[in-house]
């Protein structure tokens, strides 16, 4: 049950601060030697035109909305795919709309070109 | 004596499974600049040490001694976390794996798949904020381009893992690996193995798809800003990785630390997992060894259109062949 | 040894206060979005704490449709979003007027 | 993409992976120098040298031909009458200073062409690295009394 | 940087009074006639100035007036067909006598494919006040010609002179606010002494390493005609994918290219200065160094120029040498391009690049073995090769002919039918035929859209006319096209190369004439006279009759192309190269257009470029 | 003091203080790390609440679905602002501080009003939240929600589909929010 | 500058000293970065024949943040200065810098007014390697020399680094 979740909880806080050493310890144990052009964006050797956060295509928020919706659609999967030894038939019938409806979503996609990149 | 049960003993199997998997990294970078180095008909590291096994402590010993500088055009604390967020998920996917009879790595939890998905998800965050954070052209490209491979990639993955888990039964992977299998059932779950594969590929952001890193177009990807020991983790990151996604095939697949006389003697456990690993650590490189990279667009559209739609099919078939033939 | 209920309860209050607060102080819409988001995952801890109360897994699966909820309103929210930043390159709430839209 | 595109696409990476495969098997084809000597052809255009006669009288007479054909400037020749009692060479005349600035030279061999009684010789050294700047004028100490190279000449 | 060092000179240098007196101040008037002239000279009337055969070359001399008139005709007439502009560059006559005549002359390299004609068109430069001085202008010619941008951005750079009408009159190689023009004749050199032991006590030795330059802190300006709605990145200089140090300004939308700025003159390094400064015989080993990838090509362009400008005959087994050379010259040429090319696409871990230089080493140990080096041979010189073959050079190089053919399977096997690589080439940087010509590509890029051409077969040099081979050509148009068929003329050269070695004749490896071969080593302890020509080839070096010539030849790239202008002294007067990578590079912007930024990579990697030679 | 209560008592502290950075942080990306942070918070305490799969599904849609989608869009957006300062009518700010407080005055007093132990015995009617557990109840009573949660996703696909490929033909990228500012 | 000062002297650097020098000789990783002819044989040098990768240098890097090496690999002209002068400056120390060739060295055969007559004017140079280009093998000769040069490095001894000049100073015309 929950404690036996713990032993993960230990291991996520050592990882987390093995990842904490690895980043703090370098900085006392190397040399530093700064100037202006080291904190400078690297760009080529060339200075940038302009700050890089700027514009982004709104494909990727496509991918990342899409690659949500289905997201979902698989966790809701999980709990089924958990039952259906025990509820057999039913549980597959019960999927059978579900499943038509995802794959009715996602035809749909790709008639539109959502799912062409180019 | 509770807290030593609770706390103790967990802290320091977890202490040990990060000291091993470290190792392991050091000695994957090693094993692969070799292998890489036989496939293009030369020796690889051979100076540092015998055969060059002190190669990765030279590495080691150079990143650590190597200066830190935060860039003063960085959001400071998200590109110090970037790294260790990176790093984080691929230590603790490791946590559900069976090592030997009956023996989870840490801790076997009702919800052994999930984790692995979950873990998965939260991967892309070290790449998507060392792009954002690093404030520079190529990292943001970079990380805009293998987050969403990565989240992508994700899918079928996790659509995967339902058919495996449907035709398993249990969410715990240690009663996986125990429970017994038809011989119908690993015909068709190796079916699933190369695209299977392709996935783990995909996700680990290995040649060749390892598009977020592609020195070609972006330099360094998302990496760009980082230099020394950040760096470093972000290596580190790729290859436990590899090691963790190999361990988790091996399991899913092979029969994890299965193998004859492995139930009577639990040592042989880790070693035939070992094995496992190493055998499918050889196929990551090769692969790297042979295989050209394809554009971006072409990656995304492989899996949207075909890898998608033929992980649907997957689960379908196993539900049914599930519900029929058990 | 388990932690009464109404604790987690306080805890969703507070954070759902907290939330509530943000909505109403910030301008940018992002933010105000998250801070929804924060609510609502307060209402989630709620019920789940009920359905411990109670012994009753349907707070559960209430909570489980409730995040297929939240994903959808996120992809169409954070849409309408985009497409308004687009057209009025603007993330402030307050030149943000649906109906002049 | 269709499936019949991804088995076709399969066995060629699948060949692709053989061709690889086989090259695991093949030995290496590094020359693993400084820790073996590498094979160099004979006409292989190094470190200048010197040379002498088989009575230790030095070649060179000091005509500054070599100075004239060097395309980059890369070679000082100032020559100065013998001591007719002690000659450094043949002749009447020798050379006085014969420096050579290796950064500058191209190693093309015109030197060696121009050069009448074949005193200047490119010779099989290559490596010659090193850490000051100065250190690259080759005065004629350091022309006359070359190091051995670690080479295996081949045969032509 | 001290720019204003005045070129060192030294006594026994060839000095401009060792010049023959009375230098004309126009190259010699063409003479004689052909039916391409006659048809301009019947259109022209009596406009023009000149026009006829010199060094077997077509010439025109135009007024400036009449350029653009004249162009237009030399495309658009049906019995002309003038189809591409190869070549533009411009002269500096302010050290010859010249009589009232203009001061800059702009020359044209007109090629007509399909009539396999070559036609050189002269124009005198109007010249302007302005400011404080003159300057020379000129119609441009891009309006007609496409291809004539670049060339026309590179004459005004280094010359000067300005072309009216030009789309982008930037500066394409100096930094954009270098003080002069260097190629014109009152720009010195620069440079600096070199150093012995006798200039140690120089000051400046002391702060070598110490002179910590700052780096520069203003950010670029922004290319015309790009948006800073979009986003605008470099790649390059420092990138790993632009082969080098070519600067790309890559507007983006998204992942889209909008267009592409190429920004050169990273690698800029003289060339045509130095050679001006240089004896004939010293620049044969500059040569090397411009597309380093292919010397040997660079060698043979360049002493066949200078040779037929002398009127020399090669004797025939020197001739087929260099026909080995050049080559194995192309097929290692092809493997460095297709191990980088594979690179640039695949990824660092692909196994193709170690065999394809595996391969590509073996040939540079045939070359070691020829030519004492294995980059820069400078093995091909003015009037022959520089030492006959060795002995063994045959045998060995039966040995990897006979290998070769198979290697070239392997790699086809790795990459041509994988699905990956074909995904990544196919349809990827798509050049039209029209388009090809108008740009004035070459090589690879031309033939690749499905134009048969080939300076080996067409125009034939070195004695390539006894040679079988084919001419391999795609309609494609795209990377993929230009990809298999560099493979495929890696066949055709294993294929030109077996029949060379079987049929080398024996016989002298350079010329007889002693006023421009060395005489051999034996001759010079017992022939006065020969000795006499030692000394002054190596001190003076020969003469070249005053007069300019444009030769070009099919290297792996494309055509290389130099033209020299001589004023009848031992140092050209003015030379020109036309490299194909610097022509062909134009293409970038026009192919990588809508197409994906990864595209641009696998773009240069088809267009085959060296940045030595576009920089020069 | 229990153990578990501490441990309570120190992950509600990290959600809290969590919470409160979403709020306050200028930066979107730190506000959406914060965000980040509050939700794997409660999936731990979903844990102790005997959720299994929710903290899985928390974790898997949350952390790993929607605050990646609010970082996409915010890389797409650029927003980099700092709208403390543009929120022009202060009476608003007043007022979201009241009302805050009183909200969580009320809902706390309404909640400590009552104490509320929970017994072993009804908590294991929970079998631990186990995905069995969950997926047996949903598809014995909630089949036909659970059809319609596939309905309402295809609708969202669509809804979002269409408004985030509004004028793609206009040129694919978002005005930077900072050029704005 | 960190650790150097915290440590006392004596054996303890002394060994501390050896493990450092010895991890940084054996994992010297290069710039990717070429400029002319010399780059072509520094990418020879990479290839299986010659294979820089036995010493662990195989990994050459694009992003100067992540290399510790320079090979200034062909000429440099005045464009290409700045831009030299500003990926050194990005480089992380320690870095070492090695002139590939007589044009990096010394200006070479371009002795004129677009090269600039050695990188050593702009940036420190560790290893001058003459040849034109140096051989795949002169570059490994230099490579061991730079080892043998690391090993001889002391963390404590800082390198030598000086205040910037401004640009006009030293580049009255160039870019
Ligand atoms: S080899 Fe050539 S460059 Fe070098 S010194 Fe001799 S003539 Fe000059
Ligand atoms: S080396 Fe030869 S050419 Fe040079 S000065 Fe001496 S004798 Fe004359
Ligand atoms: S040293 Fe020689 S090979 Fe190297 S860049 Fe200079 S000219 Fe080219």
């Amino acid at each position: 049950m929950a404690s036996d979740y713990l032993p993960l909880l230990i291991l996520i806080l050592l990882a987390a601060g093995f990842g904490v050493i690895a980043i703090g310890l370098p900085a006392l144990l190397g040399p530093r030697e700064r100037n202006k052009q080291k904190l400078e964006p690297y760009e080529s050797g060339i200075i940038p035109f302009a700050d890089a956060r700027r514009r982004f295509p709104v494909k990727y928020y496509l991918v990342a909305m899409l690659f949500l919706i289905f997201d979902i659609e698989v966790i809701f999967l999980f709990p089924w795919a958990a039952v259906l030894r025990d509820l057999r038939l039913f549980a597959l019938l019960a999927m059978v709309p579900f499943f038509i409806v995802l794959v009715v979503g996602f035809l749909y996609e790709w008639k539109k070109g959502a799912l062409d990149w180019d | 004596m509770d807290w030593l049960q609770l706390l103790v003993f967990p802290a320091i199997r977890a202490l040990i499974l990060i000291f091993v998997l470290l190792t392991g990294f050091a000695y994957l970078t090693w094993y692969e600049r070799k292998l890489l180095a036989r496939f293009q008909v030369r020796y690889g590291p051979n100076r540092a040490g015998k055969f060059g096994l002190l190669q990765p402590a030279a590495d080691a010993v150079k990143a650590f001694f190597k200066e830190e500088i935060i860039p003063n055009h960085v959001d400071k604390p998200v590109y110090l976390l970037a790294p260790a967020l990176a790093l984080v998920p691929a230590l603790i996917i490791w946590a559900v794996i069976p090592i030997a009879k009956g023996t989870p790595a840490i801790a076997d939890v009702g919800i052994g798949f999930l984790w692995i998905l979950a873990v998965a998800g939260i991967e892309s965050y070290g790449i998507i904020l060392a792009g954002w954070s690093s404030n520079n052209n190529y990292s943001l490209l970079g990380a805009l381009r293998s987050s969403a491979q990565m989240v992508s990639y994700e899918l079928p993955l996790g659509l995967f893992l339902v058919s495996i888990l449907i035709l398993a039964g249990s969410f715990s992977l240690v009663e996986l690996v125990e429970g017994f299998r038809p011989w119908w059932e690993w015909i068709w779950l190796w079916l699933a193995f190369p695209f299977f594969f392709i996935c783990i590929l995909a996700e680990t952001n290995r040649s060749p798809f390892d598009l977020p890193e592609t020195e070609n177009e972006l330099v360094a990807g998302f990496q760009t800003e980082y230099g020394g020991m950040k760096f470093a983790l972000f290596f580190i990151a790729e290859y436990v990785n590899m090691i963790s996604t190999s361990a988790i095939m091996a399991t899913l697949f092979f029969g994890g630390w299965k193998g004859p006389f492995a139930d009577q003697y639990i040592w042989l456990g880790p070693i035939y997992l070992l094995i496992k690993v190493v055998i499918l650590l050889f196929l990551f490189i090769w692969v790297r060894a042979s295989i050209g990279r394809p554009r971006y667009d072409q990656l995304m559209k492989f899996c949207w259109q075909f890898m998608l739609p033929l992980s649907l099919v997957y689960v379908s078939v196993s539900a049914v062949l599930a519900v029929f033939l058990k | 040894m388990m932690v009464e209920t109404s604790y987690y309860l306080i805890l969703a209050a507070i954070i759902f206060s907290i939330g509530a607060t943000g909505v109403l102080l910030r301008r940018n819409a992002l933010i105000i979005f998250m801070c929804i988001e924060m609510m609502l995952n307060s209402v989630n801890l709620t019920l789940i704490a009920l359905a411990r109360q109670w012994g009753n897994l349907e707070g559960q699966i209430f909570v489980f449709m409730i995040m297929a909820v939240a994903a959808a309103e996120v992809a169409v929210g954070l849409a309408i979003l985009i497409a308004n930043v687009r057209h009025r390159q603007s993330i402030n709430i307050d030149e943000i007027n649906l109906l002049r839209w | 993409m269709e499936f019949g595109d991804f088995l076709k696409g399969a066995s060629e990476i699948g060949k692709a992976m053989g061709v690889t495969l086989k090259h695991l098997r093949q030995k290496p084809v590094t020359v693993e120098f400084p820790h073996e000597d590498i094979p160099i052809y004979p006409r292989f255009r190094g470190r200048h040298e010197l040379r002498r006669y088989a009575n230790g009288l030095e070649r060179c007479i000091g005509c500054c031909l070599c100075e004239a054909a060097c395309p980059t400037e890369a070679i000082y020749v100032e020559a100065a009458e013998n001591d007719p009692d002690a000659p450094l060479s043949p002749g009447e005349r020798h050379a006085k200073v014969y420096e050579l600035n290796l950064l500058r030279c191209v190693f093309c061999g015109d030197c060696e062409e121009a050069c009448p009684t074949e005193a200047i010789v490119l010779g099989h050294d290559f490596a010659m690295a090193n850490y000051e700047r100065k250190d690259f004028v080759l005065t004629k100490e350091q022309l006359l009394n070359p190091g051995m190279p670690r080479v295996i000449i081949r045969p032509e | 940087m001290p720019l204003d060092v005045a070129p060192v000179f030294r006594s026994y240098e060839t000095q401009r009074t060792l010049n023959p007196p009375g230098i004309p101040a126009l190259a010699p008037l063409p003479e004689g006639e052909t039916e391409d002239l006659q048809r301009i000279a019947g259109r022209f009337r009596d406009d023009f100035l000149a026009a006829g055969l010199h060094h077997g070359n077509q010439v025109v001399y135009a007024r400036p007036e009449q350029l653009k008139a004249l162009a237009t005709f030399l495309r658009d007439d049906s019995q002309l067909q003038f189809e591409t502009l190869i070549d533009v560059t411009g002269v500096d006559r302010s050290e010859l006598p010249l009589d009232g005549g203009a001061r800059f002359q702009t020359i044209y390299q007109f090629r007509s494919y399909s009539r396999n004609q070559h036609l050189t068109v002269v124009t005198d430069c109007r010249s302007e006040a302005e400011g404080n001085g003159t300057s020379p202008h000129v119609d441009s010619l891009t309006s007609i010609y496409r291809g004539a941008e670049w060339p026309e951005r590179e004459v005004f750079d280094l010359m000067g002179i300005r072309f009216d009408g030009h789309p982008d009159p930037r500066r394409i190689l100096m930094p954009k606010n270098w003080p002069n023009h260097p190629l014109q004749k009152q720009a010195p050199l620069g440079g600096e002494e070199v150093p012995f032991t006798f200039t140690w006590d120089d000051p400046e030795f002391d702060t070598l390493g110490t002179q910590i330059l700052a780096a520069e802190s203003a950010a670029p300006d922004l290319p015309p005609g790009m948006s800073r709605q979009n986003m605008v990145i470099n790649m390059g200089p420092h990138h790993p994918s632009t082969h080098g140090v070519l600067r790309l300004v890559v507007e983006l939308d998204g992942e889209r290219v909008v267009s592409i700025d190429p920004d050169l003159g990273f690698l800029h390094s003289g060339f045509e200065k130095t050679g001006e400064n240089k004896r004939y015989k010293d620049f044969v080993y500059y040569t090397d160094r411009m597309d380093y990838l292919s010397s040997m090509s660079n060698n043979l362009g360049y002493c066949l120029t200078v040779e037929q400008m002398l009127g020399l005959e090669i004797p025939e087994r020197a001739q087929v040498i260099r026909v080995i050379m050049a080559e194995m010259q192309r097929i290692a040429s092809h493997l460095f391009w297709l191990a980088t090319h594979v690179l640039d696409v695949s990824g660092t871990g692909m196994s193709l690049l170690m065999y394809a230089t595996r391969e590509r080493e073996r040939i540079l140990d045939l070359f070691e073995m020829a030519c004492g080096a294995r980059l820069t041979v400078s093995y091909i010189r003015i009037g022959g090769v520089w030492q006959d073959l060795p002995d063994a050079f045959v045998a060995e190089l039966k040995d990897f002919l006979r290998l070769m053919p198979q290697k070239i399977s392997e790699y086809e096997a790795m990459v041509t039918e994988a699905p990956l690589w074909q995904e990544r080439l196919k349809g990827v940087g798509f050049v039209s035929a029209e388009d090809a010509l108008a740009m004035g590509l070459t090589g690879p890029m031309l033939r690749g859209s499905g134009v048969d051409w080939d300076l080996r077969r067409d125009r034939p040099y070195s004695g390539y006319e006894g040679y079988t081979f084919e001419v391999p050509t795609r309609d494609s148009g795209d990377c993929y096209g230009r990809f298999t068929l560099r493979l495929e003329e890696m066949r055709q050269s294993v294929r030109i190369l077996e029949q060379a070695v079987d049929n080398l004749p024996s016989g002298l490896y350079k010329s007889n004439n002693r006023k421009v071969a060395l005489p051999p080593r034996a001759e010079l302890d017992v022939s006065m006279e020969a000795l006499i020509h030692h000394f002054k080839l190596m001190t003076e070096g020969f003469h070249v009759e005053p007069g300019f010539f444009y030769h070009g030849i099919e290297s792996s790239k494309g055509e290389l192309g130099f033209f020299i202008y001589s004023d009848g002294s031992a140092k050209p007067y003015r030379l020109h190269v036309r490299g194909p990578s610097f022509n062909n590079l134009y293409a970038i912007d026009h192919i990588s257009r809508g197409e994906m930024l990864s595209d641009v990579v696998t773009n240069i990697g088809s267009i085959d470029i060296v940045l030595g030679e576009v920089d020069r | 003091m229990s153990w578990s209560l501490l441990f309570f008592l120190l992950v509600g502290a990290v959600s809290l203080a969590a919470a409160f950075g979403v709020v306050t942080s200028r930066q979107p990306v730190h506000s959406a790390l914060f965000l980040l942070t509050n939700f794997a918070t409660l999936a731990v305490l979903y844990i102790t609440l005997d959720a299994q799969f929710l903290a899985a599904a928390q974790v898997i849609v949350y952390a790993g679905g929607i605050v990646i989608l609010i970082l996409f869009v915010i890389m797409l957006i650029g927003g980099e602002t700092n709208d403390f300062s543009a929120a022009q009518r202060a009476w608003s700010r007043t007022v979201g501080i009241a009302l805050g407080v009183i909200l969580l005055l009320v809902i706390s007093y309404s909640a400590l009003s009552r104490t509320m132990a929970t017994s072993e015995e009804t908590a294991a009617l929970l079998q631990g939240g186990t995905p069995k557990a969950v997926g047996i109840e949903l598809f014995s009573k909630y089949v036909l929600p659970f059809e319609l949660i596939a309905l309402l996703l295809l609708v969202a696909l669509i809804g979002a589909l269409v408004l985030g490929r509004q004028q793609e033909g206009a040129g694919e990228g978002i005005p930077s929010v900072k050029a704005n500012e | 500058m960190g650790i150097e000062e915290k440590v006392p002297d004596g054996i303890l650097t002394t060994t501390l000293d050896s493990v450092i020098n010895w991890g940084r000789a054996n994992s010297t990783w290069p710039l990717l970065f070429g400029l002319a002819c010399c780059a072509m044989e520094m990418i020879a040098t990479g290839t299986a024949r010659h294979d820089i990768a036995r010493y662990g240098s195989e990994l050459f890097r694009a992003s100067p943040r992540q290399a510790d090496l320079m090979i200034v690999s062909g000429r440099v002209s005045n464009k290409m200065a700045p831009v030299i002068k500003r990926i050194y400056d990005q480089m992380l120390a320690p870095k070492w810098v090695i002139a590939m060739g007589i044009c990096a060295s010394a200006g070479g055969p371009f002795n004129n007014y677009a090269i600039i007559q050695g990188v050593d004017k702009i940036i420190p140079v560790d290893v001058y390697v003459p040849g034109c280009p140096p051989r795949p093998e002169s570059l490994l000769y230099a490579m061991d020399m730079l080892r043998a040069k690391q090993g001889r490095e002391t963390i404590g001894a800082g390198r030598k680094v000086e205040e910037p000049l401004a640009v006009e100073e030293i580049m009255p015309l160039g870019v």
